[in-house]
């Protein structure tokens, strides 16, 4: 059980990061961005997961899952979902000067 | 267990004094000195930015506060610099950069051995301390930076620089230096006080000669901090806080003959002395000040570095003889810029130049109670000091001032001689730059801008880092 | 829970996110991807976690696609970057990528497979699962942990959200809005009209029973936000301006952190610490029922507040430039 | 009774599963946007309706029950909503002509 969630878990990790690191349109960047997150939140969720536990609403009818992780995951969807939301609104704005979402474009910060 | 964050102590309260009349100075001048609404927005904001992290620093417990907020500090004058800058400014950045990461492994070491600020490091931590601090504080072979930036800064910018940025390298060796005399700082003072004297005479920029300058006055306190005394220490800060305060006026003043004359050159000024007399007046009490004439607080100040290194006789003939050429170069920047004929009669005096001279008085307001009371600051670190005004050492010191006069006279007789050896020099030292600015240009060819080569180069080294936990 | 099933999500996952990177056409990457989120709520459910499964379900592929498609319709994107680039340097070429990402896969999971053991709750989960009715009074114990145990975690999450909200305000602020929209047709504002009282009753329920079932602010407050997308993309912008104008959702996300912090230092005052629960000035109830756990509620439609107003912002930020184009997509 | 319900509702399931799978055949199949969209919506709404229905003696009680005929009443009034929204979206733009015209530009 463990394993195969920990081989999704790569796969759409490396996944996500061969999308930033080959594509050259914005979009497809925050494509792959969103995909290295929900590899990082099904690590925890699957880690949380204890076999035979329950689900951490009382009354247990058993041995629950951890409680913690969940939390913690809840709060980086939170988090993620408004830094993707910025994410967009910095390739609106960029897209407003230079007409275009090519990341390579975006070559204004080197110094 | 909590460990408190931040300690307060007479030796942090001393600098943090000096830090708060030098930006309260420095904001007073800076009104003056920019003439465009925008550039005094900026620096009034970069001031802040600039003084809450040096606060921060010098009132931390441990060393990676330290640190780091000394180099949020160092950020804050690297974008006061690259207003007026942009390529002297990254140079600067880059040089306190490559100290900072010799000082952070230091930091590292004795944040793990958990050792805070004033007690002394063990020895193997100590040529990463003293290398890493030793880049701020212009330590000899380290002071590359110092001319050049100094030299190139806005006024009340070289002022900050000068007047602290470069003391905090000098706490820093403080705070980690060793309870008993160290072979390595006392002569390294002694190189720096010679070296800046002699360098400063020969220039012919103001704002360079004032910078060497700081390299000859560091020269002094980086001595008094190798003599490993609580005396030595008490001297070393005494000397920091009226060297710094003094410098920050000798750059104010050389920022209003630029704004007036519109050149540093010294050959070029002239006859300032009746043009802006306020100006002149409060020169000459910085000048007599530096040089150490009986009255100022500088003759208390290097009084008592002098008594703080009696055990070694050697050491204070040289900085004898470092006296002596700072009173020459101060004597030569005198004459030059203020006395003799006016050169050039563009008399175009700023408007604001009153607030320029309010920065100027403003620091000579906070230096002259140091003047009637040379006591006060040293009982305020713990050493009673009461000799202040033996006759020797009057003697001593307006002998020093004449022979330095009369080292100008020399000097003054065959000019070409200096300009010949201050070319060699520099050109010297601009070799040197280029060297080793090939370095950065590899970074800066890696540095392309691209966001995803950035993002692959990190891949990169999580991956070297898993390949190498993994075995 | 059965392995089997799992397997055949996950292999689902694995597809449409495939699919959703190379896919040339962006809308159907970003369906994709969407996709991508409800497959993992799926599981996210299987694992046990309903309260996660909740959020993901909603913000991750119901509000952020939604904002994807804004953003998409909103951006110029004549000349389409080829996706190859044949003057970047070798190693962004796709091979070089491809073996970077490989190798990185196989030692990810290789660093992983080291961690895989025989789970057992660590102290602190396990005391979160044997004291929370207790010490709380929720029956939620994700939420008593968000909400309680943590909540000065919230409280910067919020903050995270606020300050997230100001970015977007102010990177897109400039243009003027123009009220344009006139909405989508007679039976979608009709059938809306029917179903936008459940949907709130549903996000009501999903706000305050936050302590008792999965659920909580963030979630009610999301479904809060996309009753106001639906407003905005059914009726046109100006109707939902005039109904919820911009000031209110201002106000009413300041109400939201104006309540946590009051409700926090009402347990400073009390003298047992900032948002003290159950030490401090709040009964716990009869666990079960609506009023238990303390302050919870409170600091659940604050978050709720909180939460819908600034996402419903970000919408609303997003899609006012686009009105200005004059090119409506919604006709 | 609960066998001979459970019985229907297996049966209720298998055809549900039989509508959404053509759904997905339609949209695959389908020429232009306008029979895709009739495929997918009418199947996928029988379907779903019928999975939904036949769950129902599998919710375990009254109260999982009228949640799953919840769900179905609005699945039933928000599909149709949905695919009217984007039929008439396309007719306004004319999506499906200019997708027949550029399919027979190829073949020409």
């Amino acid at each position: 059980m463990a394993i195969m969630s920990f081989i999704t878990v790569s796969l759409l990790f490396s996944l996500g990061l061969f999308t930033v690191l080959t594509r050259r349109n914005a979009f497809k960047t925050v494509i792959g961005l969103t995909l290295m997150e929900s590899a990082v939140l099904l690590l925890l969720i699957s880690w949380a997961y204890i076999p035979d536990g329950w689900a951490p609403i009382l009354p247990l009818k058993g041995g629950g899952v951890d409680p913690l992780l969940h939390a913690f995951t809840l709060t980086a969807i939170v988090i993620g979902a408004c830094d993707l939301a910025l994410a967009f609104a910095f390739i609106m704005k960029l897209n407003k000067f230079e007409r275009t979402v090519d990341v390579d474009v975006f070559r204004r910060l080197k110094g | 267990m909590i460990s408190a964050l931040f300690v307060v102590a007479p030796q942090r309260v001393l600098p943090a004094l000096l830090a708060g009349a030098l930006v309260g100075a420095s904001a007073l001048y800076g009104e003056g000195y920019f003439g465009d609404a925008s550039e005094r927005r900026a620096f009034r904001a970069l001031l802040l930015c600039f003084f809450f992290p040096v606060l921060g620093a010098l009132f931390s417990a441990g060393w990676l506060e330290f640190f780091v907020f000394v180099e949020v500090s160092t950020v804050a004058l690297f974008l006061m610099i690259a207003r007026k800058r942009r390529d002297v400014a990254l140079r600067y950045l880059a040089v306190q950069f490559a100290g900072a990461s010799l000082l952070l492994a230091g930091v590292a070491g004795a944040t793990m051995a958990g050792i805070p600020l004033f007690v002394p490091a063990p020895r193997g931590l100590l040529p990463f301390f003293i290398l890493g601090l030793g880049v701020k504080a212009a330590l000899p072979g380290l002071h590359f930076w110092l001319p050049e930036v100094h030299g190139t800064a806005p006024a009340p910018v070289s002022a900050l620089l000068s007047g602290f940025a470069v003391k905090i390298g000098v706490f820093g060796l403080l705070a980690v230096s060793a309870h008993e005399p160290s072979y390595l700082l006392l002569p390294a003072g002694a190189f720096m006080a010679l070296w800046g004297a002699f360098m400063s005479l020969l220039q012919q920029d103001v704002k360079r000669l004032l910078a060497y300058s700081t390299i000859s006055q560091l020269g002094y306190i980086v001595a008094a901090c190798g003599a490993g005394t609580s005396f030595g220490v008490a001297a070393a800060l005494y000397h920091t806080t009226v060297h710094g305060l003094l410098k920050g006026m000798l750059f104010f003043c050389a920022g209003i003959l630029e704004k007036v004359y519109g050149t540093k050159n010294l050959n070029e000024l002239g006859g300032a002395a009746t043009a802006l007399p306020v100006t002149f007046a409060l020169f000459l009490f910085a000048a007599a000040t530096v040089i150490g004439l009986p009255g100022t607080p500088g003759f208390a100040s290097k009084g008592l570095i002098k008594g703080a290194l009696e055990a070694f006789p050697l050491l204070s003939f040289c900085f004898l003889i470092a006296n002596v050429g700072t009173a020459a170069s101060f004597f030569k920047m005198g004459t030059f810029a203020f006395g003799g004929v006016r050169k050039r009669t563009r008399d175009n005096i700023p408007e604001r130049l009153r607030l320029m001279n309010a920065g100027m008085l403003f620091i000579f307001a906070v230096l002259a109670p140091l003047a009637l009371f040379p006591g006060m600051l040293p009982l305020f670190l713990g050493v009673r000091e009461t000799s202040f005004y033996s006759a020797a050492k009057c003697a001593e010191s307006i002998f020093t001032a004449a022979c330095g006069a009369v080292v100008l006279y020399a000097y003054q007789k065959r000019p070409e001689f200096g300009e010949r050896l201050l070319n060699r020099l520099d050109g010297r030292t601009e070799r040197f730059l280029r060297t080793a600015g090939k370095g950065s240009l590899l970074m800066r060819r890696m540095q392309s801008g691209l966001l995803r080569g950035y993002l692959f180069a990190a891949a990169l080294a999580a991956l070297v880092l898993m390949v190498f936990f993994s075995w | 829970m059965s392995e089997p099933l799992l397997a055949f999500f996950y292999f689902f996952i694995l597809v449409t996110a495939f699919v959703a990177v190379f896919l040339e056409d962006l809308l159907s990457s970003f369906i994709a991807l969407s996709v991508t989120g409800v497959l993992m709520a799926t599981v996210f459910a299987l694992l046990r976690a309903p309260d996660v499964a909740l959020t993901q379900a909603i913000i991750n592929s119901g509000l952020v696609t939604s904002l994807l498609l804004v953003a998409y319709s909103q951006t110029r994107r004549t000349p389409l970057p080829s996706e190859e680039c044949p003057e970047c340097p070798f190693w962004l070429q796709w091979p070089s990528a491809a073996l970077v990402c490989t190798l990185f896969a196989v030692f990810l999971f290789r660093g992983l497979y080291s961690l895989a053991c025989v789970r057992e709750l660590g102290s602190a989960p396990a005391h979160f699962l044997a004291n929370t009715l207790e010490e709380t009074g929720a029956l939620n114990v994700v939420a008593a942990i968000l909400l309680d145990y943590r909540a000065f975690d919230t409280l910067g999450e919020t903050t995270v959200i606020f300050t997230a909200v100001s970015g977007i305000s102010l990177l897109l602020a400039g243009g003027r809005y123009v009220h344009s929209g006139r909405g989508l047709s007679f039976v979608v504002k009709r059938g809306m009209a029917l179903l936008t009282p459940f949907i709130l009753l549903y996000a009501a329920s999903i706000l305050f029973l936050g302590h008792l079932t999965p659920g909580g602010g963030f979630q009610g407050g999301s479904v809060f936000a996309t009753v106001a997308i639906l407003i905005c993309v059914v009726y046109g912008t100006s109707f939902e301006a005039a109904r919820i104008s911009p000031k209110t959702k201002e106000t009413l996300e300041s109400g939201g952190a104006l309540l946590f912090i009051v409700v926090g230092l009402s347990g400073a005052a009390w003298g047992t610490g900032f948002l003290a629960n159950l030490s401090g000035p709040f009964l716990p109830g009869t666990p079960g029922s609506l009023f238990s756990g303390g302050n919870m509620l409170l600091l659940n439609l604050a978050v709720g507040l909180k939460v819908g107003a600034g996402l419903s912002s970000i919408f609303y930020a997003m899609i006012k430039i686009l009105e200005l184009e004059g090119d409506s997509w919604q006709s | 009774m609960i066998p001979v319900l459970r019985f229907l509702g297996g049966i209720c399931i298998f055809a549900g599963v039989f509508f959404s799978f053509a759904a997905v055949v339609a949209i695959l199949r389908f020429p232009d946007v306008y029979t895709r969209l009739h495929g997918g919506t009418k199947a996928l709404s029988g379907g779903a309706v019928l999975i939904l229905l036949g769950a129902l003696p599998y919710a375990g009680g009254y109260p999982g029950a009228i949640k799953l005929l919840l769900i179905a009443v609005f699945f039933l009034i928000s599909n149709p909503m949905a695919s009217h929204a984007i039929a008439r979206a396309c007719h306004r733009r004319s999506l499906a002509e200019r997708a027949l015209e550029r399919k027979r530009g190829e073949r020409g």
